[in-house]
């Protein structure tokens, strides 16, 4: 299935690279698009990198994560009230101008790299001295303490060639929105029905899973498989099975479950479609 | 700039000679004025005697250039001979960069100095490897360290950098497109933001009264 | 030996071109038969160029001469100018060391033995050139052979190098710094999620793993 995407995972240098190339490939222009167009096939990739055993990098996720509330927006009915979300909006526009700032910096990286292709052919003389005179050369002085120099070593020695294609985020994966996904509806049964973000993720011990149970939950959300409430904002996330469900019995968290395996399937199933078309 | 072809008069055949010679020895271009101290002669008339050199070299047809980069003059081969050059380099000077190395090349050299995070912040992701790449080729170097918190080490190009792109200095750096200029682009919102807000802020529908064996999770 | 002033007829511009390019460039003495093959030349032919350019630099009195030496042909600088010569090189840059040859003075030291393949696999890049200007200031030496195909040529650091360092011998090297002040691997994940998710990925839902089932997840 993931063979009908086009973007394939490792040919684009990071969340920023992937948005743009996502664009590239709906013949949108930058300047026109609504960036919330292309969650769905943002995620799908984020999801083959999972699969596939990458880290699903920070930096991902955060752009996911700003990508989902987009779209959650886009997706929500239209009220009586037109004003946009401050915050939400601010968010946008942060992700978008780093998105302007990273294209032109990969523009100017390809022009450098032109130039460099283009200027290959003069090469310049590098060729050791004739013994006479290397002989009069003064002596070297070497810029570093005995402790500089090792610590020299130790940079280098630790570094490792820079990877062929960018993979220098490569490390084992920490946990799929999939699988923070069951961390959140287990604990939720675990529960009774009732917990904060904080106890549902308390065995999170990295970032990147934090991020990846709070994409599950938006998931859930989204699912109306649960509810959330925050009495303001940056307070206290409280989780809770959506109305009328019954916690103590196993159906909630197999529904749960069927609702975000049909959802991952929709999904797919839409990129299938979009990348063919 | 180039002097027309007339090479005879302003090129003194001991002054010729003796550049020629010492550009023959130069390990990274040689500044006008660093010539004219070893020479014991104006700076002006090295530099007037080494552009007529250049000239006199592409007149000739000759298999070398002289050129002006990075703040000096150097030997190079012409590039019409560069089939037969690559034989005899068995490397490339620097191979060939990868994108992430060159996105990376791009930020270090217009936002310098600049730090690793900050690059990073901009590639969107880890920009270690490619700086690493970078330090390894020569074409950035550590420039200082930032006065913050940490003392982040500070990253700029190098000579190197500006003669592998034949520039004389950084100010002949193509400038970069304003991206900023342009409008942001709307963000349609059918549903409202405010709207989606707000239904976030409701007080939870029902199921209030969880029972309290929340305490067993953790 | 040397041909008459006459160069015109038997120097084709384009074979000067290439052989002076090719010239420029070379690191040791290049033999004419060598250089015949690369150009798709007769050897003889090649012979002829040769001669007819060290005449042809000889009458014009450039700063450089041809040479033929070792069974090989190289550029040198001309012996009329080698007062010029020697005072750029002993007034030149004091030998400073660039980033990538202390990289590799590192490497080397800590590594000795290592062959310069084993070098370049560490840094990244090709290091002949950082080597080679190691060797030249004495830095670093041949310490011997590896005993491996090809028997690829073994580097030391040299008595040189533990006096510039102020070091008795290579025991007194600063130990490296300990490796853990780099970032942390990532952590593993909490325990639980991958049986969780193993049960999602398991076929019917039975059913009967309700809340009893949970506790065995903890």
């Amino acid at each position: 299935m993931a063979s009908s995407y086009h973007v394939a995972v490792g040919s684009f240098e990071g969340p920023f690279d992937l948005l743009l190339q996502l664009i590239a490939r709906h013949k949108l222009d930058i300047y026109e698009v609504a960036l919330a167009q292309i969650t769905d096939d943002y995620l799908t990739v984020v999801a083959e990198m999972g699969q596939l055993n990458l880290e699903v990098a920070t930096d991902f996720l955060v752009v996911a994560a700003t990508l989902l509330e987009l779209k959650a927006a886009r997706l929500l009915p239209d009220e009586d009230e037109p004003e946009l979300d401050e915050l939400t909006l601010e968010a946008r526009d942060l992700l978008y101008a780093r998105l302007l700032d990273y294209r032109t910096f990969k523009q100017a990286g390809q022009a450098l790299g032109d130039r460099l292709r283009a200027l290959a052919g003069y090469v310049p003389r590098a060729v050791p001295l004739e013994p006479h005179l290397a002989r009069l050369r003064p002596p070297v002085k070497l810029p570093v303490t005995p402790a500089g120099l090792a610590e020299v070593a130790a940079r280098v020695l630790a570094a490792g060639p820079e990877p062929g294609v960018d993979l220098s985020h490569l490390q084992p994966v920490w946990m799929t929105v999939e699988e923070a996904a069951v961390v959140v509806v287990e604990g939720l049964v675990r529960a009774g029905g009732r917990a904060t973000f904080d106890q549902l993720t308390a065995g999170c011990r990295h970032r990147v899973e934090l991020v990846a149970c709070f994409l599950a939950l938006l998931e859930l959300y989204r699912l109306a498989q649960v509810d959330v409430e925050q009495r303001e904002n940056f307070d206290t996330l409280t989780v809770t099975t959506a109305e009328g469900a019954d916690p103590t019995r196993g159906d909630w968290a197999q529904a749960a479950f069927a609702a975000l395996q049909s959802s991952t399937d929709a999904d797919r199933g839409r990129s299938r479609v979009t990348a063919g078309g | 700039m180039a002097e027309p072809a007339g090479r005879g008069p302003e090129l003194d055949p001991q002054l010729r000679k003796a550049l020629e010679a010492i550009l023959l020895v130069v390990e990274e271009p040689v500044a006008a004025s660093t010539l004219a101290q070893v020479l014991e002669v104006a700076t002006d008339e090295v530099e007037a005697a080494l552009r007529a050199l250049r000239a006199e070299y592409v007149d000739d047809g000759r298999g070398f250039v002289l050129r002006e980069v990075a703040g000096g003059w150097r030997l190079y081969t012409d590039p019409g001979a560069a089939a037969y050059v690559e034989r005899f380099v068995v490397h490339g000077r620097s191979g060939r960069l990868s994108q992430a190395a060159l996105e990376t090349l791009a930020i270090v050299a217009y936002k310098q100095p600049i730090t690793r995070t900050q690059v990073s912040e901009i590639r969107g992701v880890d920009a270690d490897g490619a700086i690493r790449s970078l330090l390894a080729r020569g074409l950035v170097e550590e420039v200082g360290r930032e006065a913050s918190p940490g003392q982040p080490v500070l990253y700029g190009t190098t000579g190197l950098f500006l003669e592998s792109m034949g520039l004389a200095d950084l100010g002949q750096l193509a400038p970069l497109p304003d991206s900023t200029s342009r409008p942001l682009p709307p963000e349609p919102p059918p549903g409202g933001y405010k709207a989606a807000r707000r239904r976030l802020d409701a007080p939870a529908p029902g199921g209030g009264d969880g029972p309290d064996g929340a305490d067993d999770v953790t």
